[in-house]
């Protein structure tokens, strides 16, 4: 009767609703953290079946209708390399995440309301998880607003620890809805001249379309989802709401989202450019490419200089997250193979480090109290396993050899030369890493090279619950950075997939 | 010109889609921006539901006659929309909840609800920050000079 | 028989149209809170009078809901003008 | 015509004036209180004539019960939002609008 | 001009109008004032659209709940806006322009209003309105087409329509279509029960719906776009958890406090404690009725939670609490949406796709299908209304000092 390998698509969400509910039953102290745990865990697991069982399936999709209404006219859930990847890479990150985050979130959160807290948590997982694996444009909407309504309520529960956080929150629930209104309102505009919502009938009705390039209703709302999306993933110049919403959300917050819900903007990028559009619409008929990379090239530039000039570690980490995606975007927007692979696989691998890294901040944060710059002086000698930690995600986001942001940036350099008249592309990466190794000296020269003063002094190494995920990730960045066999060749795959059209 | 009869329709939602977004960007009260979300958010759910019609259309109910069969009744004016927009309505009631326990807390922490007036506390808080730094890193750099000269 | 209802209809949106004015200009608290418990009763019969329009009498159902959500929404406001408080 | 549809006819009219005269008044009348008789006696009038006019118009027994049920809701809630008004604005101080003394607050 | 146009263009007229209000009027007050009359004639909006389940969620969220809401803000922020210095904001009112212009650009190559040869009339829902998708897909699980019935013939309205071109925006196409002729956009679709169906398979008529669901828009939510309007609710679940989690006060700093009841109006009290009982019936007839007739779970669960608001503004919320206390409106919340979640995964552990209701009920998947729906409904309903209550107390909750 019941088969979990036939319904897989479907648990990965539900698993995390149903459980994200239960969690308001688990009382105070440990409970509600152990059930979080539990159900992330459980999603991680089925998350990684249903990569076994893609990566085994002919097609090399899986679709799953909902309610058994066939796919045009009820909700499908539609799996291949691509989403199979980004459901691990968010499902293993929010695992360990909330491995992570007992101890921080039983410092920054008021006792008797954790349970509620990890309610909202898992369902932000759970929102993030379902806008991942659907492939229904207006699906995409709902999940959309699930994740970011938990989010703006996971952002504000820095309220306690600064004030900021309450306007933080307020900011990007006002972006972050007037975004959403615009892709729903591209949505709209798609459905007025296809007829259908699933989104490979979009597809399909596009492409019988003779003239989609002209036909005025298609292009506008090509726009309008390019706005949306980019003001959802924090693409620069739309990221006015991601530094602070970083800087001041609780830090387990701050690694939770820095690692799923910017890549989950990205991933919704994907589908629309590649998926619905299609490559020849969006980067041979539009110029997609060009805004794209233009907007990714001066984000990277101008937020590593910002990030080199901040004191907050956070904010810092926040700045390099924005400059970071400007990879991602520039990866793809190369529309070559080497250039989307490179893109995936930076998916993956800044999810880790940056989450990592937001681990490590968290853990000063927690001994500490605070993380500025002066906060972290000498730390490198009381906290020595922390700042290793940090360190070395701050190596990857170098793109240091042996480490995972090497691979990407590797891909993305061969995708760069290979596409035409676009090696400023190259270059920039390559700049782009020059800043970073100016942000991540600044840290180091603190922690090593100064001597400790204050509270700093006397502080001790964050508790093993905390240090123990921060290098689940970080290990993980350095495995993945020296044997890159697994991630590059799913990327492959998925670039491969979506550019021959068909997903 | 028949163009233009035939779809003015949309355009007035464009125009109260652009009222509000006008609001949310030009008021700096808070509570008045979340309004204005709202209707920013309305006027899209006016365009869905222009989508919705049909020339001679009526509800999409169907009407029961005895023995529960159903009477057709003309063109059904389009349902998809008209769920579509449910789902949004209670989403964006759902987001105006939020912001409005977001401002309550605000006013809480700030005293005021001006976008404005927060913006400068921020600053404040910042520059307080920043000065605070400032004086405790002179205050360490003399104390290594002195140590040194100690030592020495 | 539908030019009736259709001048009845547009009648009293001529009157929404007024009260939205006493609405909008004031001058105290309570005017506003008559033109709007008044601009709910012309929706109401507003609403009613659609169903009559367009040949589908049965949703009169609707009528009832704004009937009650409109009392329901000034006591509301009546509460939070004389005791400043809702609970 | 029918006979049913005239007496429709003419109980729709005689609640739209009704119903445009209160409107009217609310914005003519001078202080909130001679508003306040203006709207709530007219709203109440004119929405019983419209109901009960669109009565004889309707086939269905349940739906003619449904016009008088709302319009009895609409009896019964009508004026106790108009009391309640009333008498906020008179626990708050609001004076009546005299031909010697302009009203409103003291 | 048809009745439809001229009273949707006045009543365009009026909503505008009342949004430059609600934006520019200075006392905070008054928007929230205007809110409500804006929400309750863009509820007639809907209803002269013909979108009466809209409407009805609309007047109950936007002029009830919402307007309720905001003055509960207002008790917290204060009823005056800043004087601002400049009335106009000419930057956002460039920008603002820009952005319209752009989107009245992309109207220009839409369908006219109305237009019944629009492809979203007759791509894919036409089988969805007239209920027909799992007869004509012939999907595993349903109940297999009746002999003689020929998909193609039905997707082309009964061969009125000899070839619908792939290019959705043929505007050639559409200007001589027989659609827009006859106006007949349904085709005739065979009823009867089948006779031949198999054991196992479905007994009922078309798409498993007992017989078959009059409001097709309750078909679509509660079937077609069941799992959509699962996560609708728990999107507003998630909104009541945060604002538990924004605005709850500790227990121990005064969580009962007194209320405020308003005990000296004893026409209110007698009028409300009249009238509970009716809306709280009404709110279940709702929630019951919604394949019927406008309204289901969403609404009926509004209508529910106003009942009970209306008591709390009444008797004083502390008397609210000793009816449905604090812990268990919390727990009704989730309850609502793992009724909702616990369906569609029963459907899956008996063996079917999630929410595939036919499999609640093997022996008649028609009434599987119908008890599903139900069930769901009462879900929704259960949800929405511990929720708005839920907001509504944590936004009354604590007052300003």
């Amino acid at each position: 009767m019941f088969e979990i390998e036939a319904n897989l698509p479907v648990l990965v969400v539900t698993v995390p609703l149903i459980g994200g509910i239960l969690t308001i039953l688990m009382g105070r102290g440990k409970g509600p953290w152990a059930w979080a745990t539990l159900i992330t865990g459980v999603v991680f697991y089925f998350t990684w079946r249903l990569m076994q069982a893609v990566l085994a399936s002919k097609t090399g999709m899986i679709s799953y209708e909902l309610g058994n209404w066939p796919r045009q006219w009820g909700i499908e859930y539609r799996v291949d390399a691509l989403n199979a990847f980004i459901l691990l890479t968010v499902a293993g990150v929010s695992f360990v995440t909330t491995l992570y985050a007992q101890k921080s979130v039983e410092k920054e959160i008021p006792q008797d309301r954790h349970n509620f807290f990890y309610a909202v948590w898992v369902l932000a997982v759970c929102g993030l998880l379902g806008i991942t694996v659907t492939g229904d444009a207006f699906n995409v909407y709902v999940l959309l607003e699930i994740s970011s309504l938990t989010v703006y309520a996971l952002i504000a529960m820095g309220k306690d620890i600064n004030r900021q956080a309450l306007t933080a929150s307020l900011r990007y629930l006002i972006l972050g809805s007037v975004g959403a209104s615009f892709i729903l309102l591209g949505i709209g505009y798609l459905m007025m001249v296809t007829g259908t919502l699933n989104m490979q009938d979009i597809h399909d009705r596009l492409v019988a379309m003779p003239d989609a390039v002209h036909n005025r209703t298609v292009l506008v709302a090509f726009a309008f989802l390019l706005v949306g999306l980019g003001m959802k993933m924090a693409l620069f110049p739309l990221h006015m709401w991601l530094p602070r919403a970083y800087t001041f959300a609780p830090s387990a917050v701050s690694a939770l989202l820095s690692a799923t819900a910017t890549k989950v903007g990205v991933y919704m990028a994907f589908r629309f450019l590649f998926t619905i559009f299609g490559v020849g619409f969006s980067f041979v008929a539009m110029p997609a490419h060009i805004v794209l990379s233009a907007c990714a090239c001066t984000g990277i530039l101008v937020t590593g200089v910002t990030a080199v000039r901040q004191t907050n570690l956070k904010r810092l980490l926040a700045y390099s997250s924005v400059g970071q995606l400007g990879y991602i975007v520039a990866g793809f927007a190369l529309a070559n193979v080497h250039g989307v692979a490179g893109s995936v696989v930076h998916i993956f691998n800044h999810a880790v480090m940056k989450g990592g890294m937001f681990m490590a901040a968290g853990a000063i944060m927690y001994r500490v109290g605070r993380c500025d710059l002066r906060a972290i002086r000498g730390l490198g000698k009381r906290m020595p396993l922390t700042m290793a930690a940090f360190v070395l995600g701050g190596l990857g986001l170098v793109g240091f050899p042996l480490t995972a942001g090497f691979i990407s940036k590797w891909y993305l350099v061969q995708g760069a030369l290979q596409a035409p008249h676009m090696w400023p592309v190259a270059a920039v990466v390559l700049v782009g890493s020059l800043l970073a190794v100016a942000y991540t000296w600044r840290v180091v020269e603190a922690a090593y090279f100064q001597e400790p003063e204050g509270e700093s002094a006397t502080v001790t190494e964050a508790p093993l619950s905390m240090v123990a995920p921060m290098w689940i990730l970080i290990g993980a960045s350095i495995y993945f950075g020296i044997n890159a066999t697994f991630t590059g060749e799913i990327s492959m795959r998925a670039a491969k997939s979506l550019l021959g059209g068909a997903p | 010109m028949t163009d233009v009869l035939g779809i003015y329709n949309y355009w007035i939602y464009v125009l109260l889609m652009m009222i509000g977004l006008y609001g949310v960007i030009a008021k700096p009260n808070l509570i008045k921006q979340a309004i204005a979300l709202g209707l920013f958010q309305t006027g899209i759910f006016l365009y869905y539901i222009s989508m919705a019609v049909i020339d001679g259309g009526t509800a999409p109910i169907w009407t029961t006659i005895e023995h529960g069969a159903q009477k057709f009744q003309g063109p059904y004016d389009n349902p998809l929309p008209h769920v579509l927009i449910l789902t949004a309505i209670v989403v964006s009631v759902s987001v105006l909840a939020v912001a409005l326990a977001l401002i309550i807390n605000i006013k809480r922490q700030y005293g005021t609800i001006e976008a404005d007036e927060i913006e400068a506390m921020d600053l404040a808080d910042k520059a307080r920050d920043y000065v605070r730094g400032q004086v405790v890193d002179a205050a360490d750099d003399a104390e290594t000079k002195l140590e040194g000269r100690h030592h020495v | 028989m539908s030019h009736v209802y259709l001048a009845t209809a547009v009648v009293l949106l001529v009157g929404a149209f007024m009260l939205l004015y006493r609405a909008i200009a004031g001058p105290t608290v309570y005017d506003r809170i008559l033109a709007t418990n008044a601009i709910g009763t012309k929706t109401i019969i507003f609403v009613t009078l659609l169903g009559y329009i367009s040949g589908r009498t049965e949703f009169i159902d609707m009528a009832i809901v704004y009937a009650l959500i409109a009392f329901i929404t000034t006591i509301a406001v009546l509460k939070y003008i004389e005791k400043g408080r809702l609970d | 015509m029918h006979w049913n549809e005239i007496v429709t006819t003419v109980l729709l009219s005689l609640g739209c004036v009704i119903s445009f005269s209160g409107s009217y008044g609310v914005i003519k009348l001078p202080d909130f209180y001679a508003r306040l008789h203006a709207a709530g006696k007219t709203d109440s009038l004119a929405q019983l004539l419209i109901f009960l006019g669109l009565v004889f118009v309707t086939p269905d027994l349940l739906t003619q019960i449904k016009l008088l049920l709302v319009a009895m809701v609409l009896l019964i809630t009508a004026p106790t939002a108009t009391h309640a008004i009333t008498k906020a604005a008179h626990l708050d101080g609001l004076r009546p609008w005299t031909k010697s003394e302009r009203g409103g607050r003291p | 001009m048809n009745a439809v146009v001229l009273i949707d263009t006045l009543l365009l007229l009026l909503v505008t109008v009342s949004a430059i209000a609600i934006i520019e009027v200075r006392s905070l007050y008054s928007s929230a004032m205007l809110t409500g009359v804006y929400s309750l004639l863009m509820a007639l909006v809907w209803v002269n659209m013909h979108s009466m389940d809209v409407a009805f969620t609309e007047a109950a969220v936007g002029g009830g709940i919402s307007t309720i809401l905001l003055i509960g803000t207002l008790v917290h922020v204060g009823r005056e806006e800043k004087p601002l210095k400049k009335r106009l904001h000419v930057p956002a009112l460039i920008f603002t322009a820009l952005t319209g212009a752009a989107l009245i650009y992309g109207t220009l190559d839409m369908p006219r209003f109305g237009d019944p040869a629009a492809p979203i009339h007759h791509y894919r829902v036409p089988e969805m309105l007239a209920q027909t998708v799992g007869f004509v897909n012939k999907t595993p699980g349903k109940q297999p087409a009746p002999e003689g019935f020929d998909a193609q013939q039905y997707r082309t309205f009964d061969g009125r329509v000899k070839d619908i071109p792939a290019d959705p925006t043929d505007t050639a196409w559409r200007e001589n279509s027989p659609l827009r002729t006859e106006g007949l956009l349904i085709p005739t679709v065979p009823y009867q029960h089948d006779a031949h169906a198999e054991p196992g398979h479905h007994l009922h008529p078309p798409d498993d719906f007992n017989g078959h669901v009059p409001n097709s828009v309750t078909s679509l939510l509660a079937a077609y776009r069941g799992y959509d309007t699962m996560f609708e609710t728990t999107v507003i679940f998630t909104a009541g958890v945060s604002l538990i989690l924004l605005l709850r006060r500790p227990r121990r700093e005064g969580y009962l406090q007194k209320g405020a009841p308003l005990g000296d109006q004893v026409i209110l009290r007698v009028v409300t404690k009249m009238s509970i009982p009716f809306i709280l019936i009404f709110g279940f007839y709702v929630i019951t009725h919604g394949e019927l007739g406008p309204g289901g779970g969403f609404q009926g669960g509004v209508i529910l939670a106003t009942a009970f608001i209306l008591y709390a503004l009444i008797f004083g919320r502390p008397a609210l609490y000793r009816i449905v206390p604090p812990p268990v409106s919390d727990v009704l919340t989730g309850v609502g949406v793992l009724v909702y979640s616990g369906t569609g995964a029963a459907c899956m552990l008996l063996g079917g796709k999630f929410l595939d209701y036919a499999f609640l009920n093997t022996a008649s998947p028609g009434d599987g299908e119908a008890l599903g729906m139900t069930l769901v409904e009462y879900g929704v309903g259960i949800t929405v209304s511990m929720v708005m209550l839920t907001i509504f107390n944590q936004l009354a909750e604590e007052q300003s000092k």
